[in-house]
């Protein structure tokens, strides 16, 4: 209703004029108040829940009762039977089926379903008629309104002023749209994927809060209060990953997930405490107002600011060298991978840049630096996924690359294609992550039945599974297309984006590149490698996702005889967001088509480019900059290489992958060794990075932390006590004189008086 | 309501806040141990509700005049008799009149907060001991109380006898606190804490001696008056001034404690009972902190402005902050984690005050405010452990989200709160002092910045073993959950501590002019140290 | 009648003074340490008599005060002796080192 | 007078000598008595004549009997043990001793302070003395301007009565 009547306002305030100044939110807080009274409500079901359950605890030493959880590849239990969230609802169901686990289900288990995703939906709604206004007006400078004044502190040489304040403008729009209508698919989903878990309730607690982060950190009006996005989602990704508590792999891969990002988030303090120092603010319309005045172009402080900004991006957004914590996220329930780990948090990193264009542009190298460990990052976790076996691992790999890609992009200065390329992963990779959900569901509950312990995570355990999971496997495809480049899905067009731009600044055309001149770098041979890299981890992301879908989809079925009548198709909560999301995944591209580019423009999209539009007055100030210095890039002059070069690329990772696997008869985990030879083992292991972290880092800090309480004990604390010990030996050779006999007393006063006398006698 | 104004208006309201938890202490020794904890809790219910109105009624730039409190003395060259006090409520009753001693008290923005966060703790810390202490309990709520009113009144002194009687007061009960209530190296604890922090006092004592005698010297007239020390005739050499600052920041150092003087902390807080560590931590420390806040740095401002001592106070901060997380994240023993989380936490407060600027200052006071809600919370909670499984070993925990999920919901807030997740106060105080660190010394802002990362390091491990991980022992799952009253104790905190993230404001505005006044009195010694209400060229120094 | 200089009786109980110290620092028996003690007391006496013609009578109220408390002391003292002497079967003080460290 | 003076006070001071070197207690004792005896006779001289009288009552009178009352109680008259130290002690203490004396005896000697209050005299004494009486010279200042060191004195005295009694009673 709301949405058609805005719909109304909006057709009503179109006709009246194109005023660009009249865009007015519609209670932008409502956008954040939903998902935290969603936080709120499902929080209270949830210790309503846990005080109910304890009475009901079994013994302990029942193998069972620690069981709750989804089994990922560090797993091996005895039976890997009741390993599945949604196998049983309650701790005794795995084996005995008494009525405590088919009885009704009570309130608290039942009220998450609607509330949940009912918040989502509504802040969903909220976001589409503030975004319906903005498009009316589309406004040149952001809206932004202070709620209350956070941290005001009147320094006389130089005051902090930062509000509680909401901006709303077209880049957080567009990522609130996409938080939103993505969190609310992803939240449908987990109703089917999660209501059976006993911690159902705590589980959309959490997820609404992470939605409230999320969104604090897209409308925040300053660097502050996107840090506090950027930590509370940091905080909820680690309950996430660690839901499934119990199992101490889990709970240790949200601790690292924790740990790395604060590492990031040291980088973004100190890129604030930078600003401030040299801007005297922390306001985003603010500091793009006075960097350009106030910092030199490509001087030392912006520079570092940026790169200080980029190791908070990298950690948060996990590039290299702090990348290691998303694959191990994966422990965490399939859709909280879906809608954290690919969809939204990860993405931060990528909204924080293309929000600091202005600055990134002010400092060409940091941006190079950028575009450079994006592009490594993309080859490097493209080529890991390559011999991954399991399922979320390989989606996480991509994760890696494909942000590298969005960071290769932003780095580039292509800020529309990075944030273009953002939406579109949003799509198809939370289509697939979900996807890779309903397939791990089918698989649990079928290897449930017969209590194999097989791993039902494993590609090599699938196969085959398109004839009983059609949906899932139709969606996924399409999914699959979209990521591997094959037009005219979304994911050719913003990858071709992206390449596009190397292709580009290789030629000198990039704003980028004239900005590299001027520091005095040549910036083309650069972007040559950077554009032949990610060719060729776009060849390899076609090629792992053809292997993952072979190895699922086609061929043989592995699960065995009796595990094969068991597998269907999920209820409609989790076939629908899948669906919605494909279809996304399908047309979303042609929001930012190129219209003059060879090829695509035998398409007709009329004007072409709507995101660049769209995004616009985001980049003015980037733009500005670019022109003040004389570095605005050259007229681009559209070229067919880079498009023809991805769409081969693409189509060819496909058919290798087709060529080499489809043939063959594919074998289970048990039989199908992880590697062959020396480079598989590499890669299967990822290249030892994290064993060389736990060497490197995690050691040597325990080492010192271990060495410094050894020294905290023995010698500071020692020092301390041996002054007492002192005294004490002191106390006792006194002692020694005080014989206990008075003669000896007498004697000692004697001699005082003696001396006493002496004095008085001589003075 | 006018009447309510016009008491909290009044110099009585002080007053009463350090005679009644004395009273009350009286009370519960007298009523007998089977209702000691229920006169205690009734005591510190009516400190807090009388206390809490001085928050709405507290006027940041209130003074009182001349003639209530401040010099005693007529015969000064500088036209004195003009200016007024920063402080408010204030009382001034001779005591010993002749060697210049006053009972002189008063409050201003800093003492507000730590006054408010001392009485909100009392009450806590009575319920929080509710079961936990089960013989001599008239003896133990009567200390406690004691304790209550010597922190209150060390707080809120402005004559340094009365602040150093306060000093040494606040000393016997905690020792006794630790000394009879405590774990089983107790009097280890007890002594080590007591000779420790005594040894350090006694250093100040001869400084504010020596001040003393100087002022006698210089003016003829004799006051311990907060403000007579700040004297501008007493002029002090470079050497002088650096030894007085120096005795003055060691009795300081060692209460707050700072990096090399910190050992008697760990021992103190795994050996005291629940509220003994709570108070410890929660005010005690800050004792500390606000001694270089309100004495050291405004007595001494040319010594505590010097490179070196920005120098030195800046190096220790830093080491605090990094060396004490390491310590903390291989301290297998929970208690001793969190105390030497204190110890980094602090270090933040020195970073803030040694920055000389406002936003330092003021995120090191928010520091001391955050602090005393969040440690105090973790301590509740390892207590409230404690009491069902008798350990504060983390090994001997894990899994307890499951047995006990509101236990570990609040364990997890507590944690967030304590390594300054946004949202809580820890952040706004923490970015504060970052901020304001970074404006003066960069790289010791950097340095300090990491300690975002230790805290991770040190907490998450410890969270996740107590409250994660597999339920392994019958020990851990057969437990209660919180009960009312434990919640009782922990909901005030959780408010607070997200009250202060999400909108400090308040506490901000209330402390705003008593820090710039701190700040405007570190430029010399020469000039006259507080606003004048009339005309200052009339107040200018003779030649 | 011919008065006595003050010097001599003063030097008389500097004399007696200083013997009764002497015999405090060598002798063990309890009871000859107190006759020692009360020795030392009656030397200040005699200062104190043999200055009141010259001050006033003063001295000779203190020299009152004096004995009076020594008669205090005595009996407590000799008190102490008998109990303690009932543990020890001795009035020797080096068996009586109780307070030692 | 002064042969007197003279006189006593050699007894005196060879009385005390034989007091510290007795081995028996009881010569000890007797000796001291000796002792007091003189010093009794030298306050008179100095016309302190009721100082003199209490001298012998009090002291010799009544200390010193409870001395050799306690001796004889405790029978230490007859097997004492040796109880003089050593003779390094003896030395060391009796050189200590006179250079105590020494000391005295060159502070006395020296320029004696004025006294306090109203001047003094022999010849004022004397005029006291045969104004009041021996006893009244001292009593009206005891009973006037020393009345509560005297009401002092009374609780110690009575004090030390209540504590001797409960130190030498054999158990409660």
């Amino acid at each position: 209703m709301l949405l058609l009547q805005e719909a109304a306002v909006h057709a009503t305030s179109a006709a009246a004029g194109q005023a660009g100044e009249s865009f007015a939110a519609f209670a932008p807080w409502l956008i954040l108040a939903l998902p935290l009274l969603g936080f709120v409500l499902n929080g209270l079901l949830s210790i309503t829940a846990a005080r109910r359950a304890l009475p009901a605890l079994p013994p302990v030493g029942d193998p069972h009762w620690d069981a709750h959880h989804e089994p990922s590849e560090q797993e091996h239990h005895a039976h890997g039977d009741d390993a599945h969230p949604a196998a049983h609802a309650d701790d005794h169901g795995a084996h005995g089926h008494d009525a405590h686990g088919h009885g009704p289900k009570p309130a608290t288990h039942t009220l998450p379903s609607f509330i949940a995703p009912g918040v989502l939906i509504a802040a969903f709604a909220v976001a589409v008629v503030n975004f319906l206004r903005m498009l009316a007006a589309h406004p040149e400078t952001a809206w932004v309104h202070e709620y209350w004044s956070w941290m005001p502190v009147n320094d006389p040489t130089g005051a902090l002023r930062v509000g509680a304040a909401i901006q709303l403008d077209q880049l957080s729009m567009l990522m609130t749209l996409v938080i939103t209508g993505v969190g609310s698919l992803i939240h449908v989903f987990s109703v089917g994927y999660m209501k059976e878990d006993p911690g159902y309730p705590r589980y959309m607690a959490y997820l609404n809060l992470f939605v409230f982060f999320m969104l604090t950190l897209v409308l925040g009006a300053s660097y502050p209060l996107m840090f506090v996005g950027w930590e509370g989602v940091g905080l909820c990704s680690y309950l996430l990953i660690g839901f499934w508590f119990k199992e101490r792999a889990n709970a240790d891969a949200g601790k690292k997930a924790f740990i790395v990002n604060r590492i990031g988030d040291f980088g973004f303090l100190i890129a604030m405490f930078l600003l401030f120092a040299n801007l005297g603010t922390l306001n985003f319309a603010e500091v793009m107002e006075r960097a350009p005045a106030q910092m030199a172009f490509g001087g030392a402080v912006v520079t570092a600011v940026c790169l200080f900004f980029f190791l908070g991006a990298a950690g948060k957004s996990a590039q290299i060298p702090l990348y290691v914590w998303l694959p191990d996220a994966m422990a965490g329930p399939t859709p909280v991978s879906a809608l954290i780990h690919a969809a939204t948090m990860v993405t931060a990193g990528v909204y924080l840049v293309a929000r600091s264009a202005t600055l990134f542009t002010m400092a060409p190298v940091a941006s190079l630096v950028v575009a450079l460990v994006g592009t490594a990052t993309a080859i490097f976790a493209a080529s890991i996924g390559l011999k991954q076996w399991d399922i979320k691992k390989i989606l996480a790999y991509s994760t890696v690359s494909q942000l590298g890609f969005m960071f290769a992009a932003v780095g580039m200065g292509a800020y529309v294609a990075g944030v273009f390329h953002l939406m579109t992963h949003a799509f198809f990779k939370a289509c697939l992550f979900l996807g890779s959900g309903a397939v791990i569901h089918a698989m649990h509950e079928a290897l449930h039945h017969t209590h194999s312990d097989m791993d039902a995570q494993d590609v090599r355990n699938m196969g085959g599974l398109r004839r009983y999971l059609p949906v899932t496997f139709w969606t996924m495809g399409i999914a699959t297309l979209a990521i591997a480049g094959v037009p005219p899905f979304a994911g050719f067009f913003s990858k071709d984006e992206i390449t596009g731009a190397a292709w580009d600044g290789a030629h000198g055309q990039l704003p980028l590149a004239a900005g590299l001149a001027k520091v005095g770098i040549d910036g083309t041979l650069w972007f040559g490698l950077i554009w032949g890299a990610l060719s060729i981890a776009a060849f390899m992301t076609a090629f792992y996702m053809g292997r993952m879908m072979i190895y699922t989809f086609f061929g043989q079925n592995r699960t065995g005889e009796e595990e094969r009548k068991h597998l269907h198709e999920g209820s409609w909560t989790l076939t629908l967001p899948l669906v919605v999301l494909a279809l996304a995944s399908t047309f979303g591209g042609f929001l930012n088509v190129e219209r003059e580019v060879p090829i695509v423009r035998w398409f007709d999209f009329g004007q072409g480019e709507a995101l660049h539009r769209w995004l616009h007055p985001v980049l003015a100030g980037a733009d500005q900059v670019a022109e003040a210095n004389g570095i605005a890039g050259a007229a681009v002059e559209p070229s067919a290489v880079p498009i023809a070069v991805a769409i081969l690329l693409g189509l060819g990772g496909l058919a290798l992958a087709w060529t080499m696997l489809s043939r063959r008869a594919l074998r289970t985990a048990a039989e199908e060794p992880a590697y062959a030879n020396g480079v598989e083992r590499v890669l299967y292991h990822k290249y030892y990075v994290d064993e060389l972290y736990d060497r490197v880092v995690v050691r040597t800090v325990g080492w010192l932390s271990r060495l410094q309480a050894g020294f905290d004990r023995y010698v500071v604390d020692g020092l301390v006590d041996f002054g007492g010990k002192m005294s004490e030996w002191l106390g006792v050779a006194l002692g020694r004189f005080q014989t206990g006999q008075v003669n000896t007393y007498a004697f000692a006063i004697l001699i005082g008086v003696t001396l006493v006398l002496y004095a008085f006698v001589h003075t | 309501m006018d009447f309510l104004k016009h008491l909290y208006e009044g110099p009585g309201i002080l007053t009463f806040l350090i005679a009644f938890p004395l009273l009350g202490a009286l009370a519960a020794w007298l009523v007998g141990d089977r209702s000691a904890r229920a006169t205690a809790l009734v005591v510190g219910i009516v400190e807090l509700l009388v206390s809490v109105p001085l928050f709405f009624t507290f006027d940041p730039t209130g003074t009182c005049p001349q003639s209530v409190i401040g010099r005693q003395n007529e015969g000064l060259p500088f036209a004195f008799s003009q200016l007024t006090v920063p402080f408010q409520n204030c009382t001034d009753a001779p005591w010993f009149a002749d060697w210049g001693i006053h009972f002189r008290i008063g409050l201003d923005g800093i003492s507000l907060f730590m006054v408010l966060l001392t009485t909100l703790l009392l009450p806590l810390m009575v319920l929080g001991s509710w079961t936990y202490i089960r013989d001599r309990q008239r003896t133990f709520y009567a200390m406690l109380l004691a304790l209550t009113a010597g922190v209150v009144g060390v707080f809120v002194a402005l004559d340094m006898f009365v602040f150093y009687v306060f000093w040494e007061l606040v000393l016997i009960p905690m020792y006794f606190l630790i000394g009879v209530w405590g774990g089983k190296e107790r009097v280890y604890a007890a002594v080590k804490f007591f000779l420790y922090t005594a040894a350090g006092s006694l250093l100040m004592l001869v400084a504010i001696l020596y001040v003393y005698f100087r002022v006698h010297s210089v003016t003829g007239m004799s006051s311990f008056s907060y403000f007579d020390f700040m004297n501008p005739l007493a002029a002090f050499s470079a050497r002088e001034e650096a030894l007085l600052f120096l005795a003055f920041a060691l009795a300081f150092a060692v209460k707050v404690p700072i990096f090399p003087f910190h050992t008697w902390l760990p021992h103190a807080h795994v050996q005291a009972p629940t509220a003994g560590s709570v108070i410890l931590a929660g005010v005690l420390l800050k004792m500390g902190t606000y001694g270089f806040i309100r004495f050291a740095v405004p007595f001494f401002p040319d010594a505590a402005h010097a490179p070196g001592a920005v120098k030195w106070a800046m190096v220790l901060g830093v080491i605090g902050i990094i060396y004490a997380a390491m310590v903390a994240a291989v301290q297998p023993n929970a208690k001793k984690l969190v105390a030497y989380t204190s110890v980094a936490h602090l270090g933040f407060v020195i970073l803030g005050i040694f920055a000389y600027n406002l936003i330092g200052l003021q995120g090191a006071l928010m520091v001391m405010i955050g602090h005393g809600l969040s440690t105090p919370m973790l301590f509740f909670l390892l207590g409230m452990l404690y009491e069902r499984r008798h350990s504060y070993e983390i090994e001997d925990f894990g899994g307890l989200a499951a047995s006990i999920p509101v236990f570990a919901t609040m364990l997890v807030f507590a944690a967030m709160a304590s390594i300054g997740l946004p949202g809580t106060s820890g952040f706004v105080s923490e970015f504060l002092v970052l901020l304001g660190t970074f404006k003066t010394h960069p790289y010791v802002a950097l340095l300090a910045s990491t300690g975002v990362i230790f805290a991770a390091y040190y907490m998450l491990p410890m969270v996740q073993k107590v409250a994660f991980n597999a339920l392994r022992s019958p020990a851990n799952r057969d437990i209660p959950d919180l009960d009312r009253r434990e919640l009782a104790i922990l909901l005030p905190l959780v408010v607070l501590i997200l009250w202060i993230g999400i909108y400090p404001k308040p506490f901000l505005d209330r402390m705003e002019p008593a820090a710039l006044r701190l700040l405007a009195t570190q430029s010399t010694r020469l000039a006259p140290p507080m606003q004048p209400m009339g005309d200052v060229a009339a107040a200018a120094p003779n030649p | 009648m011919q008065q006595i200089p003050l010097e001599q009786a003063l030097g008389l109980s500097a004399l007696l003074f200083a013997i009764g110290a002497f015999g405090v620092v060598i002798r063990r028996n309890a009871i000859i340490l107190f006759m020692c003690i009360e020795l030392m007391l009656n030397a200040v006496n005699l200062a104190f008599v043999a200055f009141s013609p010259r001050s006033g009578v003063q001295g000779q109220v203190f020299v009152f005060f004096v004995i009076a408390v020594a008669a205090a002391e005595a009996a407590v003292g000799l008190a102490i002796i008998i109990s303690v002497f009932r543990h020890k079967e001795s009035v020797d003080i080096k068996n009586f080192s109780l307070l030692r460290w | 007078m002064i042969i007197l003076f003279w006189f006593f006070a050699v007894l005196a001071v060879s009385s005390a000598l034989l007091t510290v070197t007795r081995k028996n207690p009881v010569a000890s004792a007797i000796w001291l008595i000796a002792t007091f005896f003189c010093l009794a006779a030298i306050y008179t001289l100095l016309g302190a004549f009721f100082i003199g009288i209490i001298q012998i009552l009090v002291y010799a009178g009544a200390i010193m009997i409870l001395f050799i009352f306690v001796i004889m109680l405790l029978n230490l008259g007859n097997d004492y043990e040796p109880d003089i130290r050593g003779h390094v002690w003896k030395v060391v203490a009796g050189g200590t001793s006179l250079v105590i004396a020494a000391l005295l005896a060159r502070a006395f000697s020296g320029e004696l302070p004025a006294p306090l209050g109203h001047v003094a005299g022999p010849a004022s004494l004397a005029a006291q003395t045969a104004d009041r009486g021996t006893v009244g010279v001292i009593a009206i200042p005891l009973y006037t301007d020393y009345m509560v060191p005297l009401q002092f004195t009374a609780v110690l005295l009575l004090a030390a009565v209540v504590g001797a009694v409960v130190l030498a009673k054999r158990k409660v």
